[in-house]
């Protein structure tokens, strides 16, 4: 059960471009599944801004000496982001977590390739874990526009057995797309899963190579989100369900992790003109 | 652990007409759902009711994103009205809220003045639906898209269809709009019509353009405009229609964070209060906001929240 | 050292019909007094244009205090249009103006229409008086003190009286309220009526009341709020305006903190700005907002300011 | 000239109840003079107050190791003073000023009573320095509710011929209010101006007690200010001129300090009925 925490930040780390924040948060290491994410405020009541952040949780440790703790990544780019990774040892921050839909697990341990774009690879070490953990084999592709923008090589490379690296601009590893790499690696590791976490575009691309090679993705998808909780429908998406009708779900709860063929990638930012419910012509 | 309300000895016990609460907080019809996933927070059943998300007869897909945008000490939405039709909500949400004892105020909303009618008759002696909120705040189709609650006809028109369709003794709240020249006039023509409360205030319709692309940043160009920004406007409408209208029930909304926010409502003149955006920020917010303002009452030495209720207009007397 | 703005190639001159300005951001009426004091932060020679505070006929003590509240991200103020009145008005402080070389606005204001007129009149050939912004947004003592602007025939009357006591060659812009149920219906009446630009928007009616004592914080227990919190709300106005009227030069305001809130007014439909409540903030603003404003115009590659005015329509065309 | 000072805080200190806040304002000292207050910015962007918040001058520095640098004590007691005191070292300030008119000194080494009510006793000091300078005797009188809200005995009995103390509930010196003691310092020092400073009230009085002794006061008023620079006319008091017309002055810049005898004291908050352009009966 998510529930608001009234943390402290224990600390901030540059990684990188990114800032991982480390916060107390009693409860959420003993609930948390990957994939899980924390919506964080931005300030006080004297904050002019009132929506929470989402973030993907990278690690949750309950055995610290702070008790609780979880980790996120923060990209800094905008003014909650800015003021989050700002954020200093000792301030309080208050989280509301663990959120969203868990990754599906694989039932048999079979082989996964797990892409992560940019911070979109923060959820993925602890789902490597629980793959590990069922016997699953686990290759990883980190991708990011430039070398400062990956994030986890390190961790990824322990925890994998391949790990592939691109980048945009040739700074570290392939110059190129993720999914430049993605075929070979799920050739030569026999995958039957591809987990991604990353930029919508490449959220598509991922999930249309799985598709092309008769494998299932499972994408963790980014829209922007008033509550995280699924009280008010912003987030959501176009999906397309078991009895094959599209409907527009709500990323925070029926997500963020969907299943790639599932996603009408084309359509996100419009209502399908068969989706339950659409609007006749001229309608809302 | 969900948080439920701490004891107080003040009288927090609300009512509006004959209806009685035990408390005077209740959520925002769109803010909450159907109550489900608040009540992993709070318990639902202690809060004074559970308004539901406007409802359609027909299910709808509601707007494309984005659908929101965050504003100064507020935000902007164009969702659409996304739901699942009347009897899907039926079925499925108010039959779980019934089952969890809570009091249910159903919001219900349509194109034109006979979908609001047959929404409403589908709601007929359905459990623990207390209330009917009649959300006029949506356009129109019949009539250029203009919104209905602009209109003291058309907003009046509505009020009368619904109070024909449903039994004589559920009461209807008609939830109006501050976007209109003098909101005193709209909310005499609806109690004429029939309504036995109001829901002051909808949202203000805004835009924000997104600097990037230089285009309106919601795809439905304008949005409802929530939030701390709005609650002066909507202290002010409520302050207005109570003087207006002494004896008429009144939910106050727009903008309450807080106890001090609330007590304001109270003040000028609300007898119930939603909380609706703030939900977003605190999921507790409900719980928190009749605790705040039991402890406030009890500083002032005010035994029962009925006392405060209006207190605002005393030097008008 | 009195901020001026830096050195930019952006083209930042903008136009009002045939009047041409150096800058887009201006002052907002009652937000900068008569320049003077603004003047030890920021050269006002080097801003677009000053809008004084509205000025009466006849000396004004204004409203009694408590005349404003805090609120979030914004204010709610209830001045009361405390002034010296025209005479005094055009010996001390527009002559200070004229003599700097500013490029002054004046806005003038009245209690029925026929004082609108009268104060207009004394501003006949008076030098450094670009242009003249009729605030019809104050309380029409002739009509049950309903709002000029909230009416059309009201509002149009006041421009109509103004337009026939000024000369023909001075600019007179309507400064509208934005809260009306139509804000394109006032806007088209003036017009008519003979304006040559709209100012929008003044504040939005609010009230905030004091958790002490119950009451009203503001002696005039309404006020007008302010500051970004009413930013989307003005932003839509100045855009339902832009699409209603296509060439109507259009004074944006309600709001502006920096220059991406500036980028959305003019890609809204706004040929110029005003800075109002964050004057208050930031004395500098106006500059400010001009060095930013063009900083992201360059950081775009835009040339000049004119190739964003309007832009946020161009997928209306 | 005022300009705004993008500062930092070098220093803050708990004094009983109240925070002494130094910071970095290169031009504050130089152009500053004794009866000058600062505005500061509750905030960056994104905070949710716009408004500054008005605190008198306690102290500058002008060679200080930091550059210029400015006191102010700071009473929390809401959103903003609160915030102010929780600043830390290093933390930036934005503060506008030197504002208002300073108090007027007398043209002859005249003795002088300084009297401060709880924080209102912040811009006295300076005063006083001022005054001494001139050859004028300095009496002090300080009154607050009690003893934690006294604010500078040590400092202001180095710098005064005699201190004089009061406290409503009798912690600290006399039990009493201000003017219980003043009427008996006027006679003994043979004031012929009073300074005052503190809430509303405490000014009235102390401008009663200093006609009846036929001698000039200067009282330093606290309205509320949305901009502190004079643009706005949100901060007015009913001030009787010299020509005796009574006109609502803005008291950033008119003031704060007006002459006691001049300050319409009992019609503060109303427009009085002869009041330059007050409105006809049912006007404005
Ligand atoms: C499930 C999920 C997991 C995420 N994980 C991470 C992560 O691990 N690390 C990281 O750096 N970022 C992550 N994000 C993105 C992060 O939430 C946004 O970058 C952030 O909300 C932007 O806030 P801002 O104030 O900096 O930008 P602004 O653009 O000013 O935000 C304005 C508003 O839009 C919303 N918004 C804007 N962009 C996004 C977005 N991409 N996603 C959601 N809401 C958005 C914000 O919540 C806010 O309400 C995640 C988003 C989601 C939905
Ligand atoms: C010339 C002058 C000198 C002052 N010197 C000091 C000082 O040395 N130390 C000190 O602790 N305080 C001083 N004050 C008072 C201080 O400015 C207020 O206590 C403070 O503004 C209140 O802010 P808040 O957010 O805590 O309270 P809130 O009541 O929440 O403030 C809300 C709004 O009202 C305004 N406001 C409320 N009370 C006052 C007030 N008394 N004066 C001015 N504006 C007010 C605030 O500026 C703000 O805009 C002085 C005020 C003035 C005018
Ligand atoms: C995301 C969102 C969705 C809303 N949906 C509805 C709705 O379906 N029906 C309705 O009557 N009001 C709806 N509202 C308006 C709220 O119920 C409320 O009147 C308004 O937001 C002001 O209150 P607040 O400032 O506390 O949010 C919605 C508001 C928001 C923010
Ligand atoms: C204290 C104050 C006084 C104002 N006085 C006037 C006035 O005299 N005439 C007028 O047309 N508008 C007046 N306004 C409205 C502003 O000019 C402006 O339209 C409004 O505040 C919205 O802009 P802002 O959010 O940038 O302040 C006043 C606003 C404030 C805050
Ligand atoms: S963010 Fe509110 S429903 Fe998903
Ligand atoms: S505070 Fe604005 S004029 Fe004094």
């Amino acid at each position: 059960m998510p529930i608001v925490h009234k943390g402290t930040v224990v600390d901030v780390k540059k990684v990188g471009s990114y800032f991982v924040l480390t916060a107390t948060a009693a409860d959420i290491p003993k609930d948390f599944k990957p994939g899980n994410f924390v919506a964080v405020a931005i300030g006080d009541e004297r904050s002019s801004l009132i929506l929470r952040r989402a973030f993907s949780i990278y690690q949750v440790n309950d055995r610290g000496v702070y008790g609780g703790t979880v980790d996120i990544v923060v990209s800094p780019h905008g003014p909650g982001t800015d003021y989050i990774a700002n954020l200093k040892r000792n301030d309080p921050i208050n989280l509301v977590g663990p959120l969203g839909k868990p990754f599906s697990l694989p039932k048999e341990p079979v082989p996964c390739v797990l892409v992560g774009g940019g911070y979109g690879a923060a959820p993925l070490f602890t789902l490597a874990e629980a793959l590990t953990a069922r016997g699953c084999r686990v290759d990883f592709i980190l991708g990011a526009s430039t070398q400062e923008k990956l994030f986890g090589m390190l961790e990824a490379r322990r925890i994998s057995t391949t790990l592939s690296v691109t980048t945009d601009d040739g700074t570290s590893g392939v110059m190129g797309r993720v999914t430049d790499v993605l075929p070979d690696v799920i050739k030569k590791s026999g995958a039957a899963v591809v987990y991604a976490c990353g930029p919508m575009q490449m959220l598509k691309a991922v999930s249309e190579v799985a598709t092309l090679h008769g494998i299932v993705s499972q994408t963790s998808v980014e829209e922007s989100m008033a509550c995280g909780i699924g009280v008010c429908m912003t987030c959501v998406m176009p999906i397309i369900g078991e009895d094959g009708v599209t409907r527009m779900l709500r990323s925070c709860v029926d997500g963020p992790a969907f299943r790639g063929d599932k996603v009408r990638w084309d359509e996100v930012g419009t209502i399908p003109a068969d989706t339950w419910g659409a609007p006749e012509i001229g309608g809302h | 652990m969900k948080r439920v309300p701490k004891r107080t000895t003040v009288d927090m016990s609300t009512k509006l007409g004959r209806l009685e609460f035990s408390s005077p907080v209740f959520t925002a019809s769109g803010c909450a759902a159907a109550g489900k996933e608040l009540d992993q927070f709070i318990d639902i059943t202690t809060i004074g009711a559970v308004v539901t998300k406007s409802v359609m007869l027909n299910p709808r897909s509601g707007r494309a994103t984005p659908r929101m945008a965050e504003t100064p000490s507020g935000m902007l939405n164009g969702i659409g009205l996304q739901g699942p039709g009347i009897d899907d909500f039926i079925q499925n949400d108010l039959s779980w809220l019934s089952q969890k004892g809570a009091k249910t105020i159903v919001s219900i909303a349509g194109n034109n003045v006979e979908e609001f009618g047959k929404v409403a008759d589908k709601l007929r002696d359905i459990p623990g639906v207390v209330a009917i909120e009649v959300n006029i705040s949506c356009p129109n189709v019949e009539n250029r898209g203009q919104v209905f609650a602009c209109d003291p006809y058309a907003a009046a028109d509505v009020i009368n269809n619904v109070r024909r369709n449903v039994s004589a003794s559920i009461p209807l709240f008609a939830k109006l709009s501050p976007d209109v020249t003098d909101i005193t006039e709209i909310a005499k023509s609806v109690v004429k019509a029939g309504a036995d409360g109001l829901s002051v205030i909808n949202t203000l319709l805004g835009m924000v353009i997104d600097t990037d692309t230089l285009l309106p940043k919601l795809s439905g160009k304008t949005g409802g405009l929530s939030g701390p920004a709005i609650r002066p406007v909507a202290v002010r409408c409520v302050y207005q229609i109570r003087k207006a209208l002494p004896n008429i029930p009144i939910i106050g909304m727009g903008g309450i964070r807080n106890g001090r926010d609330a007590i304001e409502f109270f003040a000028a003149g609300a007898n119930a209060i939603s909380v609706g955006t703030t939900v977003f920020n605190d999921p507790e917010a409900c719980v928190r906001i009749h605790d705040e303002t039991a402890e406030i009452l009890q500083e002032k030495g005010i035994r029962s929240l009925s006392e405060i209720i209006s207190a605002a207009h005393r030097e008008d007397l």
